[in-house]
């Protein structure tokens, strides 16, 4: 564990202002809905969660349970469910409801608080607030355990499997089939498991250990675990996310053969034309609140999007960057057996090029090669014209480049250590004389930057814990402008963190570009993309697979780039 | 006779000077004119309520519990008929680390008398002579420290061990054959002292051939697979000697079997409630021991008499150690114990220690 | 692979609150107004006070216990000890162990033993000693960073392996009758004072590892991966190259303590130092530096050694029966990691109650570490 | 996308039926490594000393070895829940010293029920170990560190000076460890039955698979609903148990029992269990493959007194052989990993 999590369940920011009229301005079954949503949205974010919605949502919910497994009443549902962690409120106000026989589909941007339900709902996390209704009866799910009791199955976006067991008791752990005197009965177990794999259409040696599974076999284990628990609600986060387009069919027939057996069923991901494929509900999330669920037949995925957005696309306000100086950052043909491969691009000084393209692509992965963290198989990277020594963070610091790592919690900060700690974690060498650290120069420093980048604290000895997500982030890139890089890499800059301090983030990237700096981002939001990027770089499944100048870069042009579905997007 | 009287704190004086050269010492002090007058009522009823420690190389080790303790009516029961308060304390481990702290702090606690067995005399003796420099009596017993102590009382002369159980163990196996000898540690000052002896002896038995000693380090498991090794190594081995209680107790264990049994003669040193079961059935014929308790006992009352000043270190000078009676202090101040008991299955019944 | 610790501490941390830690929040050290700073001082500040109450004990029990004798009695058998404590105390911050201490200190006491029974120059034999130190936590510290394996496994091994050096470079001998000169030194005070000269040693070190510690970068970057190694990686912090050190300084130590144990015992045997580890382990954990690494002092190391000397002393001085020390130590251990684990679990239940004031739950098992499985 | 391409896999396609092949094949080479070392060991010692193989010997080092493979078995089944039981020694001594009381005082005691002590007090200390560390959420190295030297703390309290020595004994006590059937000893044949049934119960009953799941993944075992505290608590109990007989054994073997048994064995069964191929960090590893670990060791060891090498070259060499085997542990699970992820990763193309 510790992997960074579904992109920013950390967010928390409520934002009443940017709803904009012309949502409710729009296509047919999508209008009221989004209307009232968007109405109710604004009170909520004015009084915290506001609860005086449900009348309202319970109309819509209505209008949603009308169109498809009509009247069946809601297997499982969250009612109002918040929950944070530390100063983050990972969900401010979720609501959804599953119906039997119903695909319903969970959207929304990164960090919007998708996880997290998904979380809630497996009993992993209880709620601050709100209920967790079975059969419409109040429940608290006590742990997994108790999630799968209630005849839940959860396929999670990260496998989790027993490297060390064989894939038919990954599948049937804590199941088995048993033979007279409770003893397991493995060859029971293998043809079970093949029966499953025969469901999904494909075939995967129940006999083999899941060590060295692809992702894609992982998650094909998550999924035949699933099916295998014959529950009544599946709830699959992002089960398509590494799945080639054969599997993808695959699992649409096995989810529409559930459905019809009266199974519930959540569907997340960032695919839209799957939601559209495979969905009749659709309940999209923003910034930890629910904003929307109607039936998928009239809404478009412009309009989903413009609801997971919250917004228009807005257009680049350009900074007052002058044109692109000398190359800075050279990647070429670089190559990570597995992971990435032959991925070759520049960066040059002053310029912002955005690395984009869906969560596992492998564009942090190849951040983490560049800054030395990994090793890499083939290709080089040259910095300041010289080239890099291999898995050497040391070396690429000392080339002047800095990293913002992804997971802010795991990789950024060291969160036993105060916020001065922190900033100065990077920069010990400069701040020592005759090998000790000055604590008066440690403490200037560290106040000079938080200053500089208005982070708010109390005092800088506070341990870095006690920060807001924003503030963390802040904290963040402190640590590494502090070494005044000539190269900063910055991946999910604005993952989890509050609108106030996202606008702060994007400006100062606007700002360091302008003095200069060679910045790669890396987002999953094409918004900041689109805003921020002088060039935007997809990749697919380990590959560079487009570029996109600012100017001819679009939401749709890169999610189609993205997902490989080309033909899908637009409409 | 007031001569004598006299001479007495100057004998407690001298065992400032703590030296193998004792003898020398005393008789040269003589000359020398009193020292402390403090202890000039150098009567013949001896100080009482003095503290005496007993500390033996470790706690929790059998032979040593029968040795010190007042049940079996070993070192405790002397100190208090002699009218002192006696205290048994030691380390867990028969090594010097855990054996000197307890040693300060007996000194630290304001000990009159130290009663010592001695795991290790070099590591030892500067806190013996620490205690000796605060005029604390120190009187060594079962493993001496010979020059850091004012009497050694020592349980069986070296050389009767040595020789004897060789005698024993060549009436067993008609004065012929590969014998060999599974010993403690081989650090074990003792043990050794006792081996040496043995080889000597052995000179007297050409047929008989030392073909290998091996060290049980007296752990039960240790000994046991020694001993093992042993009989695989030479399977024409004829007696095995085992100058250690804990060592003769396993090879019995492992020549308790038919195999074995009145094939492979042992011998050597061994607690006799221990042995029963092997004498009995056989597997033992004779082994040797001197009493544990009274070893204690003569310990308790020579430190009790030395440091109450009823008695001054001096070859030839005797005094009464209660149901014992009477001993005489030899050569190098050590007093011998007696000689061992040999153990046959006619007299084993009648001890029980 | 971070701490072996971890991989052992693992199912200690299983509880939803542990998988509730990918998400963030602040850690239960963290929690509450100071996070960090207060609770270790708390930690600190009770410690001063055990040894208050020890001492005040002691000296209750037996009028000798505060005597300048004594103490100097107590310092001479604690010394070698204290000084593994102190390289100890970094290795389990950064987030490994070393149990290997106390046969690096049996090996290196039986090389001095075996040169000197063959007239090497004493000289000679010291920088023959250190060398085999730095080599035996070289091995340790390597076999750890660069092969990746758990610490814990690795020492138990090189426990068991150095510990058999000392056997076959000794075997069963004793070598003693060293020159008086240095047993001396083993044996007596630091002039004008009550200091056995390990003491004195010790002191000195004491110093110059707290200002290592907590003054400088390298120091510094101890904490940084104790708490969270991918952080310290990501900081460009060279995890591999400091751990490597850390075991290297500590057999570096334990040779030292060698050498010392032999003079003070003015013997060399094979089984010198056995059992000591414990000892060191539980005198770091009494420190108040986390099992989980990332926490603890060099304060705290002083005060635990005090409190450790104190109570074995006193424990001899009154009657209290010796063969129980072994219960007092592992008591002693017990007590020190499950305080904090019960303070921690008390604020949590705290947090719990105030859940309603939306205040962010802190958990506890967040503080016990991940592994990447 | 060329996957999509890719046809539905056939059942053993090439590909993953030999990523299974070579998954086995490895684990198979990791236990017939050892039988392997066993074998060139026992064959180079014979060659130089003949009478190693002879009747007598070869039951002394299965005797030896019985109460060792006891010992392993109980670790094994800790250390594949990632957890180390580090209290066994201590355990083992403390039950044979109470048990040997036992037999030497109440001779008319049926033997079944002197084993039954040893058990019960094993469980006891074990049941402890297991609380501290399910329910108190402390590491078990440092729990039974600490237990380690508390319950040899209570041994020397309650042992104090005494000790328990053979002629005390009932005969028919001693003789278990000597009873012999067609020249293997019963305690051989009866620990080897022992252990097959454990090996058994790890394969083929849910909570053991359960056990190899928490070592495996602890967080993917939280998710799977496994009962974690439970099934950790019961290995502990499990692993003092077998302790507390092993005790019984022990007394039984060496007769002559005082404070000090089994003191430092811990060691030498870790060292045992990882030789075995049982992986330090749990979820993989085999309960025969400890007892083989154990039975290597002890040849070794009693092989050592038989050439007349000094056995102080015995600790050297398990410690040793504990690092090499934790050495080769690691490269083989890298290699295995990469080399299983590479035929995925073709096969995925």
């Amino acid at each position: 564990m510790g992997h960074a999590d579904e992109a920013g369940d950390r967010r928390a920011d409520a934002r009443p202002g940017d709803a904009r009229p012309g949502d409710a301005g729009r296509q047919e079954a999508g209008r009221q809905e989004a209307g009232r949503q968007e109405a109710g949205r604004q009170e909520a974010g004015r009084q915290e969660a506001g609860r005086q919605e449900p009348v309202r949502r319970a109309g819509s919910e209505d209008g949603a349970g009308s169109e498809d497994g009509a009247d069946s009443p809601a297997v499982l549902s969250l009612r109002h469910v918040s929950k944070s962690f530390g100063a983050v409120r990972a969900v401010i106000d979720g609501s959804i409801e599953l119906r039997a026989g119903e695909v319903h589909a969970l959207v929304g941007e990164n960090g919007a608080g998708k996880s997290t339900m998904v979380k809630i709902l497996a009993g992993v996390h209880q709620p601050d607030s709100g209920t967790v209704l079975v059969n419409g009866g109040p429940t608290v799910l006590h742990g997994p355990a108790g999630a799968i009791g209630a005849g839940l199955a959860i396929i999670y976006q990260e496998p989790t499997l027993f490297p060390d067991l064989s894939v038919a008791e990954n599948i049937f752990m804590g199941r088995q089939p048993l033979r007279r005197g409770r003893r397991i009965d493995g060859r029971e177990m293998t043809t079970e498991a093949d029966a499953l794999f025969a469901r999904l259409g494909v075939r995967i040696d129940p006999g083999r250990i899941a060590r060295g599974l692809s992702i894609a076999d992982q998650q094909l284990v998550e999924i035949a675990k699933a099916l295998s628990l014959d529950a009544r609600v599946i709830v699959m986060d992002e089960p398509t996310a590494a799945l080639s387009a054969v599997e993808v069919a695959r699992l649409f027939d096995v989810i529409r053969a559930l459905r019809a057996g009266g199974t519930a069923v959540l569907f997340i991901s960032h695919r839209l034309e799957e939601v559209f494929a495979i969905c009749q509900t659709v309940t999209v999330m923003r910034d930890g609140r629910h904003v929307l669920t109607s039936t998928l037949t009239g809404l478009t995925a412009g309009d989903l999007v413009r609801a997971m957005v919250g917004r228009d696309m807005p257009e680049r306000i350009p900074g007052e960057r002058g044109a692109p100086g000398e190359v800075r950052l050279t990647v070429q043909r670089l190559t990570r057996e597995g992971v990435f491969t032959d991925v070759s691009f520049e960066v040059r000084a002053g310029e912002i090029v955005a690395l984009s393209g869906l969560v596992g692509a492998g564009r942090s992965e190849v951040a983490r090669a560049v800054f030395g963290i990994d090793r890499y198989d083939a290709g080089a990277v040259t910095a300041g014209g010289r080239k890099l020594r291999k898995a050497s963070p040391t070396a690429a610091m000392t080339a002047g480049i800095g990293l913002v790592p992804e997971d802010r919690r795991q990789q950024g900060l060291v969160m036993e250590m105060s916020i001065q700690q922190n900033v100065a974690l990077a920069s010990l060498s400069a701040l020592r004389r005759a090998g000790i650290i000055r604590a008066s120069a440690e403490h200037s420093f560290a106040a000079d930057w938080a200053v500089r980048l208005s982070v708010k604290y109390g005092r800088l000895t506070d341990p870095v814990s006690m920060l807001s997500g924003g503030n963390q982030q802040k904290v963040v890139l402190a640590k590494w402008l502090g070494r005044r890089p000539s190269i900063l890499i910055v991946d999910e800059p604005t993952r989890g963190i509050d609108v106030g301090t996202k606008a702060d983030v994007h400006n100062l990237l606007d700002r360091l570009a302008g003095e200069g700096i060679a910045i790669l981002m890396i987002s999953s939001e094409l918004p900041e993309v689109l805003r921020l990027a002088d060039r935007i770089l997809v990749m697919r499944e380990g590959r560079l697979v487009a570029e996109f100048t600012q100017a001819d870069g679009s939401e749709e042009g890169i999610m189609a780039a993205a997902t490989g579905q080309l033909e899908a997007e637009a409409r | 006779m007031r001569a004598l009287l006299r001479r007495a704190p100057l004998a407690a004086s001298t065992l400032v000077v703590a030296s193998a050269l004792a003898v020398a010492a005393c008789s040269s002090s003589g000359s020398s004119t009193p020292s402390s007058s403090s202890s000039s009522s150098g009567s013949a009823t001896a100080k009482t309520g003095l503290k005496v420690f007993v500390i033996p190389k470790n706690l929790g080790n059998p032979y040593f519990t029968t040795a010190d303790s007042k049940g079996t009516g070993g070192a405790l029961a002397a100190i208090s008929a002699a009218g002192d308060t006696g205290t048994e304390t030691s380390g867990t481990a028969a090594t010097s680390a855990s054996q000197i702290p307890a040693i300060q702090a007996a000194i630290t606690k304001g000990a009159n008398a130290l009663i010592v067995s001695a795991t290790d005399p070099t590591a030892l003796c500067p806190t013996l002579n620490g205690a000796t420099k605060r005029k604390i009596t120190v009187v060594t017993y079962d493993s001496d420290a010979p020059t850091c102590r004012s009497l050694f009382i020592n349980q069986a002369s070296t050389s009767a061990i040595g020789t004897s159980e060789v005698d024993l163990l060549a009436k067993e196996i008609g004065d012929s054959g590969e014998i060999g000898i599974v010993s403690a540690a081989a650090s074990a000052t003792n043990q050794n002292a006792w081996i040496g002896y043995m080889k000597q002896e052995l000179t007297k038995y050409p047929k008989m051939k030392l073909v290998a000693t091996v060290y049980g380090n007296d752990d039960p498991a240790t000994a046991t697979q020694v001993t093992q090794g042993l009989l695989e190594q030479y399977p024409n081995i004829k007696g095995i000697i085992s100058p250690t209680t804990v060592g003769i107790l396993a090879a019995a264990g492992v020549l308790d079997t038919a195999k074995y049994r009145g094939k492979v003669q042992l011998t050597g040193l061994g607690t006799p409630d221990s042995m029963k079961k092997y004498v009995s059935d056989g597997t033992v014929k004779a082994f040797e021991l001197w009493n544990p308790a009274n070893l204690g006992y003569l310990a308790g009352y020579a430190a009790a008499d030395i440091a109450g000043g009823s008695l001054k270190v001096a070859q030839g000078a005797t005094f009464k150690a209660g149901k014992l009676g009477t001993f005489t202090i030899g050569a190098d101040n050590t007093v011998l114990l007696g000689p061992p008991t040999v153990f046959t299955a006619t007299n084993i019944n009648n001890f029980n220690f | 692979m971070d701490s072996d610790l971890n991989a052992m501490a693992g199912n200690a941390a299983m509880t939803p609150e542990h998988i509730a830690g990918e998400e963030p929040g602040p850690s239960p050290g963290a929690s509450g107004g100071w996070g960090r700073l207060r609770p270790a001082m708390r930690w600190e500040s009770g410690l001063v006070v055990v040894v208050i109450v020890i001492a005040i004990m002691g000296s209750a029990l037996s009028p000798e216990f505060l005597t300048a004798n004594n103490f100097f009695n107590l310092g001479l058998n604690t010394g070698e000890i204290a000084i593994m404590a102190l390289p100890m105390a970094l290795i389990i911050i950064s987030g490994e162990i070393d149990l290997s201490v106390e046969s690096t200190l049996g090996m290196s006491s039986a090389l001095l033993g075996v040169l000197w029974a063959d007239h090497w120059p004493m000289l000679a034999i010291f920088a023959v000693v250190a060398v085999v130190g730095v080599l035996a936590g070289a091995v340790n510290g390597l076999l750890v960073t660069r092969v990746g394996l758990p610490s814990l496994a690795v020492t138990i091994g090189t426990l068991a392996l150095y510990r058999g050096i000392a056997l076959i470079l000794l075997g069963p001998r004793t070598v003693a009758n060293f020159p008086a000169f240095y047993t001396n030194a083993g044996t007596t005070a630091i002039p004008h004072t009550d200091l056995p000269w390990s003491i004195g040693i010790f002191i000195v070190l004491a110093v110059i590892f707290a200002i290592v510690l907590h003054t400088t970068p390298f120091g510094r970057s101890i904490y940084a991966m104790g708490d969270n190694a991918e952080a310290a990686t990501f900081a460009g912090l060279r995890v591999k190259r400091v751990k490597t050190s850390l075991f290297v300084i500590s057999g570096l130590a334990s040779a030292l303590a060698g050498v010392l144990y032999t003079f003070r015992l003015n013997t060399a045997v094979q089984d010198n130092g056995t059992g000591l580890s414990l000892d060191v382990v539980a005198i770091v954990l009494l420190a108040g530096v986390s099992i989980f690494g990332g926490k603890g002092s060099i304060g705290g190391v002083f005060l635990a050694v005090l409190a450790f000397a104190g109570l074995q002393n006193a424990l001899l001085l009154t009657n209290f029966n010796q063969e129980a020390t072994g219960l007092v130590t592992g008591g002693l251990l017990l007590i020190s990691v499950f305080v904090p684990n019960a303070a921690m679990f008390v604020r949590y239940l705290r947090q719990a109650a105030r859940r309603a004031t939306r205040r962010p739950p802190s958990e506890p098992a967040l503080s016990l570490p991940r592994k990447d499985t | 996308m060329t996957a999509t391409l890719a046809p539905p896999r056939e059942p053993g396609s090439p590909a993953s039926a030999s990523s299974r092949r070579l998954a086995e094949r490895v684990f198979r080479v990791r236990e017939f490594g050892i039988v392997a070392v066993l074998i060139v060991f026992v064959a180079i010692t014979a060659a130089i000393q003949p009478r190693f193989l002879s009747i007598t010997n070869i039951q002394f080092v299965l005797v030896d070895a019985t109460i060792f493979a006891l010992l392993a078995l109980g670790e094994t089944i800790v250390v594949i829940s990632r957890n180390v039981d580090l209290s066994v020694g201590s355990v083992l001594g403390i039950s044979a010293f109470l048990t040997a009381q036992l037999a030497s005082q109440a001779h008319g005691l049926p033997l079944p029920l002197v084993f039954l002590a040893g058990l019960g007090i094993g469980l006891g200390f074990g049941a402890i170990n297991g609380l501290l560390v399910s329910l108190g959420r402390v590491p078990s190295l440092v729990v039974t560190l600490a237990t380690l030297y508390i319950i040899r703390g209570l041994d020397v309290l309650i042992v104090g000076g005494s000790q328990v020595v053979p002629s005390s004994y009932y005969p028919s006590f001693l003789t278990i460890s000597k009873a012999t059937v067609g020249g293997i000893p019963d305690l051989a044949i009866v620990v080897a039955v022992v252990i097959a049934a454990g090996a058994y119960c790890l394969r083929s009953f849910r909570s053991g698979r359960e056990l190899y799941a928490i070592g495996s993944n602890p967080d993917a075992a939280r998710l799977a609903g496994i009962p974690m505290g439970r099934r950790i608590f019961t290995a502990f109990a499990l692993s003092g148990a077998i302790a507390g007989v092993a005790g019984v054994l022990w007394a039984s073997r060496y007769g002559t029992v005082d404070s000090t048994a089994g003191a430092s064995y811990e060691l030498q069964v870790i060292a045992a269990v990882v030789v075995g191929g049982v992986a330090i960090f749990g979820g993989s590893g085999s309960v025969v493959g400890a007892a083989i670990g154990a039975l290597l060791l002890q040849t070794i060891n009693s092989a050592l007194y038989v050439l007349g090498v000094s056995p102080d070259w015995d600790q050297a060499i398990a410690g040793f052989l504990l690092l090499v085997a934790i050495v080769l542990d690691r490269f083989i699970s890298l290699r295995l990993t990469v080399s299983l992820r590479r035929r995925s990763a073709r096969r995925g193309q």
